[in-house]
């Protein structure tokens, strides 16, 4: 059995699911009561479940995420919004020095399990300060795990496991996914955080790719196996911890991979998933070089046409991908 | 109503009536699929940019907010550039890299809109810093939302330019809301100005919908910056009529406080009172309104006709070239 | 001096010592070259953490600061362990991870030292909350240095907790000075505690050198939290002995100053006055200091017996294991 | 002719010659005045320019970096310095959201010349919240420039480059080095920022490395010499923009490249380095895979031998050196 819902109806389910097994389980964050959440992604949860549960709180994305640090360090299992991921900046002493440091620092004494949620992407004429994909920053720090949901079931079984992790997970939904429908399970399965998911299956092609460039791979896969090109796409689903083993397996098969991200390509996530192939015993089986498509190195522009241009997209992956198996 | 000269009073009241019918335009085109991204507006708001900027001269600069078209008309911008700007065209002001949310006409001392909530505010004490160090009696007008009280920004801010002394205004709008949150519940005072002596610097509090009551105060505070006696902090009360953004659903207030706020209305009311005062006459009242309707549809039309940017001039717009650049 | 009871009395000055010594013996360490790092001792303040912990109860938590030996021991943590964690053992606190500006006793409450000034009082305002969130009338105190007050977590955590009522003493140790900066340059206030009517919560100053006043006004303060009336800021006056790290020339401040708050010794003036009230008598203080030189000596001992901790388990200590990891 | 200067010391005298020919310069920071700054790199700077040049401020990192940028924008040339690099997690904000956009997201109206100095790395046992190496960070902004230096020269040249830059840069200096003592040219020269270095000549392997890496390499080059190993030695300077042409150019003719960086390896800037080499036109000069030398993934410890456990070290980066050059 299945059923349609949102990714963003699937973050939320996941929500309901988590408070009403665990009382420990709330959530903090700027407009996520009344107004139902910037994306609506919260809608009537604090009907359901109150203000004491479902918090509002005023714009302070230090001080939210330094107050989950304190509530999962006293046994909570709080879930922190950060309105656009964006506004991570402003939070990251307590992510970064606090929360991710905090169980190694004190010796093993405590752990911080804190879920941060935070959308991010460019697509909505948001401009440059309200659609950056900053998975780079997360995914290099130490005992922090980072998780990108590509589609609704991921976005609540993710969710999930992240509440089921002693570690604080910060989970970077798309903008662009709340609105799309996905076929989903009855039941969300919990994920394992660091294992990844092979999306489709192929012989001429590994294409790696995150959040919302899922869905634009797979896109460009039927599209390339019109052409007779076979693809097969990896969604790592958590970054970081990475599923290096799905990765090499699926490269050692095809020989040729194209790595796909949203974010500016200059130091950029793939480029450590580029650098972990080339470094592994794989290095012998690539028939070509490691490709990245990536986000121009520009700040995200307001323009629609300049946005659209400024991140990969289905035929930008079409090309790359056709290019990369025609030349080699 | 102070008594006020025919000329100020006629330049204030075009201002306001362009400010409102921009913003009515620019729904208008949003409405129509013309623009796109997200919008804030000011409607309702508009005597607090105009009052304020009464005292402004050239050499003073001002920091805008997300909420920013009254700051920048107030400032003196031209209404094709920034409508060519929403238009995301390349003739506007930022060349349609920024759209509304990063509005700014530098050369008239705006120094920009911003996308963060508390962004500006210590911009704004660095720009007041500059103008100190270099031994002007310039001003800089920090405008920010009650919701930005909340931000550390926001403190380190008032705490260092209350250290140094430095001529800036801290030009507080409260319209009662961060996004849904009412400053009323995020702020256990009864005013926001009362936490100016936490800074050791004076606060007031001002009608924001009186135009002339908020030149005043403002002025003031101008004054007293400009004789090297340091920052103020103001806060003048007002509302926004509209919601938030595009996907504000207004749960968090009620039609009858909206609609008590309409009936404040800073145009009609200062109109009204021009009107009694015998500044202005019937006749000289509409004649102002039909010019700003003028002006805004010249600014539709110039914004229009812009070219759309390209990719190429996005490209090099990242860095500003250096002087051996600039030479080769 | 309030009257106090001898066991009281008998408890208090001795943690008074054991923090005296405790320091005295980490920078003879420190001296010969036994000890690295850096270490911020907390030499003449002795006074405050004891007498503001009078109150401390099962289920209740503090936040300490990169000056924490004196929190951590007034807390009730093992001297030995302390010792251990600071000469960078396995069997430290922190397992020779963290060090003493990490040092932490989670098992009574204390949530840990911290590297970053401010970067305790967001997650203090945390443990707060979960405290109120599970119906206890457990409160947190969250130690704080008058620098930490310019940090923008400071401003966030004090507008939330006030926002919320959470039971949580925000206690300043103003020491008068950040690293070389004076309190009563940065802050244009005469007591950082008038800044507490900016949050709309009280805020009193003590003198931090008399441990009785402490415990007064601090127990007033954890008092109202705990019957659900929130958080209070205390100032308390103190001033440190030594320089601020080993990097500190003292350049900032005067021989006189420093000699001038000796004559205000916390420990002396505590020792006078009970031997003035007949609380204890000159051979029950001297007992009383020496068995605390005995307990540190005994602390240095377990201390330099520990073992080496391996590289192998710091990078096994970088996740808590997820309850799989753990079965597996 | 030459003289002997620590990397202090140049970093000083680098900003006494920028504050003594250029007037817009000035420096802000916590204990930069009379203190003479946490490591000593200011000293007297005060004495000889005056408070008004070098400006003690409060801790207060994100609002110092917002004046910076509100006074870079008003045409001054701020420096600004954040005590240790972790602390730049408080003002990411302003760093990123605010000076690497502004002048991109206004179109061109502005730039922000603005320079961050922040001493990075480990070593000195002052654990996981003060031995931070975030370059990975900063390097994948679009908008920033980020040096590294790794010697008293480059220190003192790159930073007069950045001051003459109009665009943000960060330097990102390191702790240990400052105290080393380096021969340097009786005048500095003024780097061009995006230029590398060769620091040696080799034919059987290169290495890039970056800061106190390079010096580690040159070591371990050395050792690798009279093991009849050949080594050329990059150091990229600035990391972003980076002097691909010249990396490649020795990949080319080594055939073999170690990559070692003292940052956490898992997402760090190395990834970026390696993946632009295997992109490159050279992937089919490679003899032997790219490897990375890099920090581990782990929060940097406490235990003086676990801190020089978690990064390379000399004798490491010869081990990596040699079993890549005898394997291949
Ligand atoms: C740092 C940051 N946090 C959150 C947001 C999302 N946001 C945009 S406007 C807004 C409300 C701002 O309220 P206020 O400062 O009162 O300004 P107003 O919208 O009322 O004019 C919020 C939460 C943001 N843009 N930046
Ligand atoms: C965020 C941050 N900024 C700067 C520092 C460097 N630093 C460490 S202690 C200190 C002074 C702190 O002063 P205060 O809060 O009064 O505590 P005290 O040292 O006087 O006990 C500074 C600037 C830091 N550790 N963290
Ligand atoms: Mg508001
Ligand atoms: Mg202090």
């Amino acid at each position: 059995m299945s059923r349609t819902m949102t990714y963003a109806e699937a973050v939320r389910e996941a929500m309901a699911l988590a408070m009403t097994r665990d009382e420990r389980v709330f959530l903090m964050g700027e407009d996520v009561g009344i107004y139902g959440g910037a994306f609506g992604v919260e809608n009537d949860l604090y009907e359901r479940f109150g203000t004491d549960r479902v918090r509002d709180t005023t714009i302070s994305e230090l001080g939210i995420v330094g107050m989950g640090v304190g509530a999962a360090l006293m046994g909570m299992r709080p879930i922190v919004e950060i309105q656009f991921s964006d506004f991570t900046a402003q939070a990251m002493d307590q992510i970064v020095n606090q929360a991710a440091k905090l169980h190694f620092m004190v010796g093993g004494q405590a752990n911080v399990p804190l879920v941060i949620r935070a959308p991010g992407g460019s697509g909505t004429g948001a401009a440059a300060q309200h659609s950056q994909s900053l998975e780079a920053w997360f995914a290099h720090v130490p005992g922090l795990k980072v998780v990108m949901p590509s589609d609704a079931t991921d976005a609540a079984s993710l969710l999930l496991a992240a509440l089921n992790d002693p570690n604080p997970v910060i989970v970077l939904e798309h903008k662009l996914l709340y609105k799309q429908s996905f076929e989903v399970p009855d039941e969300f399965p919990v994920a394992r955080l660091g294992e990844g998911r092979k999306v489709t299956e192929g012989t001429d092609l590994t294409i790696v790719a995150t959040s919302i460039e899922v869905q634009r791979s797979v896109e460009a896969a039927k599209i390339l196996a019109e052409r007779g090109i076979s693809v097969e796409v990896i969604d790592p689903r958590t970054i970081r911890p990475l599923d290096t083993a799905l990765i090499l397996e699926s490269v050692e098969k095809t020989g040729r991979v194209l790595l796909v991200q949203e974010a500016a390509k200059f130091g950029g996530y793939m480029a450590e998933v580029s650098a972990t192939i080339t470094e592994s015993e794989v290095f012998g089986a690539l028939q070509a070089p490691v490709k990245r498509l990536c986000g121009l190195d520009v700040p995200i522009p307001y323009n629609p046409n300049l946005e659209r241009a400024a991140v990969p997209q289905v035929e930008d992956i079409v090309e790359a991908a056709a290019s990369l198996v025609e030349a080699w | 109503m102070a008594v006020t000269s025919k000329e100020l009073a006629t330049d204030a009241l075009r201002q306001m009536w362009q400010i409102r019918l921009f913003e009515e335009a620019v729904e208008d085109l949003y409405g129509r699929g013309m623009m796109h991204g997200t919008m804030h507006l000011s409607i309702g708001e508009e005597a607090v940019p105009v009052g304020a900027l009464r005292h402004f001269r050239e050499g003073d600069a001002l920091t805008s907010t997300h909420r920013g078209h009254g700051h920048c008309i107030a400032g003196g911008a031209d209404l094709g550039r920034m409508m060519a700007e929403l238009l995301a065209k390349d003739n506007g002001y930022c060349r349609g890299r920024g759209g509304s949310m990063h509005i700014a006409d530098v050369a008239t001392g705006n120094l920009g809109a911003n996308g963060i909530v508390g962004g500006g505010v210590p911009i704004a004490a660095g720009a007041a810093l500059s103008q100190k160090m270099r031994g002007t009696d310039n001003v800089t007008i920090c405008f920010h939302g009650d919701g930005s009280v909340g931000e550390g920004a926001w403190h380190e801010a008032l705490t260092l330019a209350s250290m140094w002394d430095l001529p800036v205004v801290f030009l507080c709008e409260n319209n009662q809301y961060g996004m849904s949150m009412p400053a009323s519940k995020a702020f256990k005072v009864e005013h926001i100005s009362e936490k100016a002596t936490a800074y050791g610097i004076p606060g007031e509090t001002v009608d924001g919908n009186d135009l002339e009551a908020v030149a005043e105060v403002v002025g003031r505070a101008v004054e007293r910056a400009r004789r090297g006696e340091g920052p103020t902090l103001v806060e003048a009360l007002t509302y926004r009529w509209r919601g938030h953004s595009k996907s504000d659903k207004n749960l968090y207030r009620t039609k009858a406080e909206i609609a008590e706020w309409r009936d404040r209305d800073p145009i009609a009311r200062y109109a009204h009172d021009l009107l009694e005062d015998e500044v202005l006459t019937q006749e000289e009242l509409d004649a102002i309104q039909a010019a700003a309707r003028q002006d805004i549809r010249d600014a539709v039309v110039f914004g229009t006709k812009g070219a759309e940017p390209t990719v190429e001039e996005m490209l090099a717009g990242v860095y500003a070239p250096t002087p051996e650049e600039v030479q080769a």
